[in-house]
């Protein structure tokens, strides 16, 4: 049992794991929260959020494992991938920073994320799609929340609103990935398996939009959008958090836990 | 007093006291106390555990602790909400936790240095506190019965899972099954010590089992848990750390070498491996947190004041 | 090549490894300065003084190899035990804090250091002899260094001198470790191959009085000291070092660098 | 201006000049520019690197990864030293850092994803580095010719240890020789950009070489190090990712596909992978850091102050 390399994985088996990672990843940043939260409630809120999204991680590399063969589970491509094999976009694996980075993160990638799995509702993968149901009605919790907050932030304190706004700025430039589409999704797109996520832009800048009105926020001016993610290129986070994510498996391979 | 003799003949009737109903002050501190105890202990009970959320071992496991410990926070909300029913704020709570004035449960202040660690608290430490929690259920006092009965279910759920984790580990390799061992030879020792001093030690004893707070002294849940945890221990295999346990054929008990009350008092006192890292984490929460709730409340405040202007236009 | 058990290992075995994991954990925090430093020149000194630490790990995992038998190296006891096999004292694995805290956990450990590699250059273990004349030289360098800017920090600023207060009460109680003694330690202090750690605690007291005196800060009132690490049972920082340290063998087992 | 005509004289005669000595003010603006980019470069250089300081895969990699981030330092350390002589102090060119009005490499703005990247960090981007250095030795300006002669020692050992550790991936496991491939794969790019735009675009270079702070161009030093490059990468059994890279024969020079300078002006104007995260952590070791300076400075102001004081007496 050691590192498990893709070589050029079909697009289906990407597309599966670019939407796995990107929840896998995005639940593990919000788990760090876990006692640690500005608030009781939000130490349940997202503990909450974050099992929704490894829950939808886990059927997704579920569904992978069977696309897959091999004999491949679920935790094989979680523990046994290094930072060059995982597809997650980069904004879900940036630090949690304060709150504020914290609530901006949700609300770019929710935002996303909901009318995302709407569409994928009629994915021809019917394993995509019944994941898709399920995770839409969740996403739509977590869009609520995190607008909540973005709107308690932004329209608080001082303090609040310029630690918001140091947020958006952060993290803005890890939103144009969210929209790419390449050579993997293009076949899937045309097949009906994946969707195009072009088509969501829209519902995504509205969302936005909304949500920055309403605290007189606005769109920060970024020059360059980052990409990478997809193909493994990755920020210098997630290799810290492949350390502590596998230690387990790593110390003692090949175990049942 | 007539309203004492009221009161405590509503208590020998097993009648539930609620919030607005009269209380001696006695009654009332002793229960504000143990609540904010107990809450405190979900609270501070959160940061052991979730020190392996990021390294759980599988996917399964990870998802399962993070429900775990959120359930723990959850117990935590109920409770300061029971606590606050008598008359202190959370905020009051929070502030005393942080400050060192309250105290929580000791056994959160031993680390989890291994993923065993993890079964071992659902195993012992959530099983330890249900025998403490089953007769909170018929507390006199009424919203702290009741916060019990559904915190008594989720916590009777973690300890089956924290026994069937520790179950997987002893039907593995070699080197988990000496993980468990280890973490059993850890923990023991701290979950006997949960109950408390023996009962000629307790300080608030009496007063509790009078007005039904408490409902068995410490030394008698002691021996239930006991009891039941020495023989699911021998049925996986795995050997109490304690050369002087035997089982005693007249009673039906086992019974357990000399506990080592210098490190109960110890820990109690603040000397416990974590002590001084558990409250420095949650006050670093609460303190990187402030800002965050100034924020919500400043806008819940301008928020108000928008609405009124609106009606009064 | 799964994480390295050691049953019982020999007294002599034991007490290299204690030596070499306060080194290698020591060396590793403050390496996690280089780059953050509050100037330059500590980003230089700080990786200086890592490189003593881990310079001596190293010597000293050589030294439990040959030792040991059965072909092991250096490299099987960094990044093939797991926590509980670690014997480091837990001071060195407190995480770094403030730069306050860095210097009072170096100033504490090195001061101990420094006398007891004296004595040790009379180890019986000729290896020991040799490798404790080397360190004690480091040992001096540490003390100075660690030393100096305590004297800054507690006659600096109000804030220096309040951090530095904070880190002598956060620190003080892990300092009794340094100087117990255990069926491990007494036959090999018999032998000559150890030396009395509370031979040294006169000295070490001396340095620490003089530094405290210095700045008019006091030893703090501690009830109780920490205990823990000789046997392995740490705080829960170790367990995140080792995710990081190991990350790279644990992945690629069997592989050589 | 005479004084003009007589520095340029010197110039020309391969004199060195000094600090003290007359300049004109478009040499020292120039010299400051360089020489603080280069001090930067070293300082942000330390941060890919230092990355993987806490995961080296074996102690002998981690001491040498340690001890090379340790020699930047002191490279940084030299050559602020230098600016310094020109009148500019330290504090203000680490201002400038971190406010983001100061230059450095672009090539630090890549991410380190792999410990082979640390290697191809030491082959390629020290590599890259020497071949514009070692001329610099000889520089019209003293101090920097002094400081230069020191660091292309340290590099020259760097960038041999560098290419000895992708050398040891190369014959190591398939998965080891992978990694060294995909590091070259994105590491060969941004080396070449390091040379900076060619020699027609290039701002600063007819100036800069009339002073002789520059001996070659660009493109000619860019141009030595493929030749010098392409051979080692091949002899080790790897591929340089450019379908257009061929051996012209007559020249006995290697060629080299398009370059895209669209992703170096992106990478130069904030836009790289990890611009942002670099100088985040350069502003946070600056700022958590000025309590320190702060006290450090206090201390030195008491105990003068005592000083005089005791000569008073």
């Amino acid at each position: 049992m050691t590192t498990l390399t893709l070589t050029a994985p079909s697009p289906h088996l990407a597309f599966l794991l670019r939407l796995a990672d990107d929840n896998l990843i995005l639940g593990h940043r919000l788990s760090e929260w876990t006692g640690h939260a500005p608030m009781l409630e939000e130490d349940i809120a997202l503990a909450n959020i974050a099992l929704d999204h490894i829950g939808a991680a886990r059927s997704l590399y579920d569904r992978a494992a069977e696309l897959h063969g091999e004999g491949l589970t679920e935790d094989d491509y979680a523990y046994r991938r290094d930072a060059r094999g995982y597809l997650n976009c980069l904004l879900v694996e940036r630090p949690n920073g304060d709150f504020a980075h914290t609530i901006v993160r949700q609300l770019l990638y929710s935002a996303f994320a909901l009318p995302y799995w709407a569409v994928l509702t009629a994915s021809t993968d019917a394993t995509i799609a019944a994941i898709a149901a399920k995770s839409e009605k969740e996403a739509r919790y977590h869009v609520r929340h995190s607008g909540d907050w973005f709107l308690r932030l932004g329209d608080g304190t001082d303090e609040s609103r310029t630690r918001t706004e140091a947020a958006l700025a952060a993290l803005w430039p890890y939103t144009g990935e969210l929209f790419e589409v390449d050579a993997t999704l293009e076949p899937l797109i045309a097949e009906g398996v994946a969707a195009d996520p072009r088509s969501v832009h829209a519902v995504w800048q509205q969302t936005i939009d909304q949500a920055l009105a309403a605290t007189g926020l606005t769109v920060p001016e970024v020059p360059f959008m980052q990409t990478g993610g997809r193909t493994g290129y990755h920020t210098e986070h997630l290799g810290f958090i492949l350390a502590d994510l596998q230690f387990m498996q790593r110390a003692y391979p090949g175990a049942t836990w | 007093d007539p309203r004492e003799a009221r009161f405590m003949a509503r208590i020998d009737a097993e009648e539930r006291i609620e919030p607005n109903d009269f209380m001696p002050e006695g009654y009332r501190k002793t229960l504000v106390r143990q609540i904010a105890q107990h809450a405190h202990s979900e609270i501070i009970g959160m940061l052991p555990e979730g020190n392996w959320i990021t390294r759980a071992p599988s996917l399964r496991r990870k998802a399962a602790l993070l429900a775990k410990v959120q359930d723990e926070g959850g117990h935590g909300l109920y409770l300061y909400c029971a606590a606050e029913t008598l008359g202190k704020s959370r905020e009051e709570m929070m502030d005393e936790l942080v400050d060192g004035r309250a105290k929580y449960s000791s056994i959160f202040n031993y680390p989890t240095l291994t993923w065993a660690d993890i079964g071992m608290i659902g195993w012992l430490v959530d099983g330890a506190a249900i025998m403490n929690q089953i007769p909170l259920c018929r507390c006199s006092f009424g919203p702290y019965a009741r916060a019990m009965i559904r915190i008594c279910k989720e916590e009777s759920f973690h300890q089956r899972q924290g026994y069937e984790q520790i179950m997987t580990l002893c039907a593995g390799t070699p080197e988990q099954k000496e993980l468990a061992q280890d973490s059993l030879n850890r923990w023991w020792w701290p979950s006997i010590m949960m109950f408390g001093p023996s009962d000629g030690d307790s300080v608030h004893s009496a007063k509790s089992m009078a007005w039904k707070i408490k409902r068995f002294t410490n030394d008698e849940l002691r021996q239930k848990f006991i009891d039941a945890t020495v023989p699911q221990a021998h049925r996986i295999g795995l050997e109490i750390p304690d050369p002087d346990l035997k089982f005693n054929e007249e009673t039906g008990h086992w019974e357990i070498g000399e506990i080592d009350w210098e490190e109960f008092k110890r820990v109690l006192a603040g000397g416990g491996p974590c002590n001084a890292d558990r409250v420095a984490a949650r006050k670093a929460a609460q303190e990187n947190g402030a800002w965050v709730r100034d924020a919500a409340l400043a806008y819940a405040q301008k928020r108000a004041a928008r609405e009124s202007e609106t009606l009064a236009a």
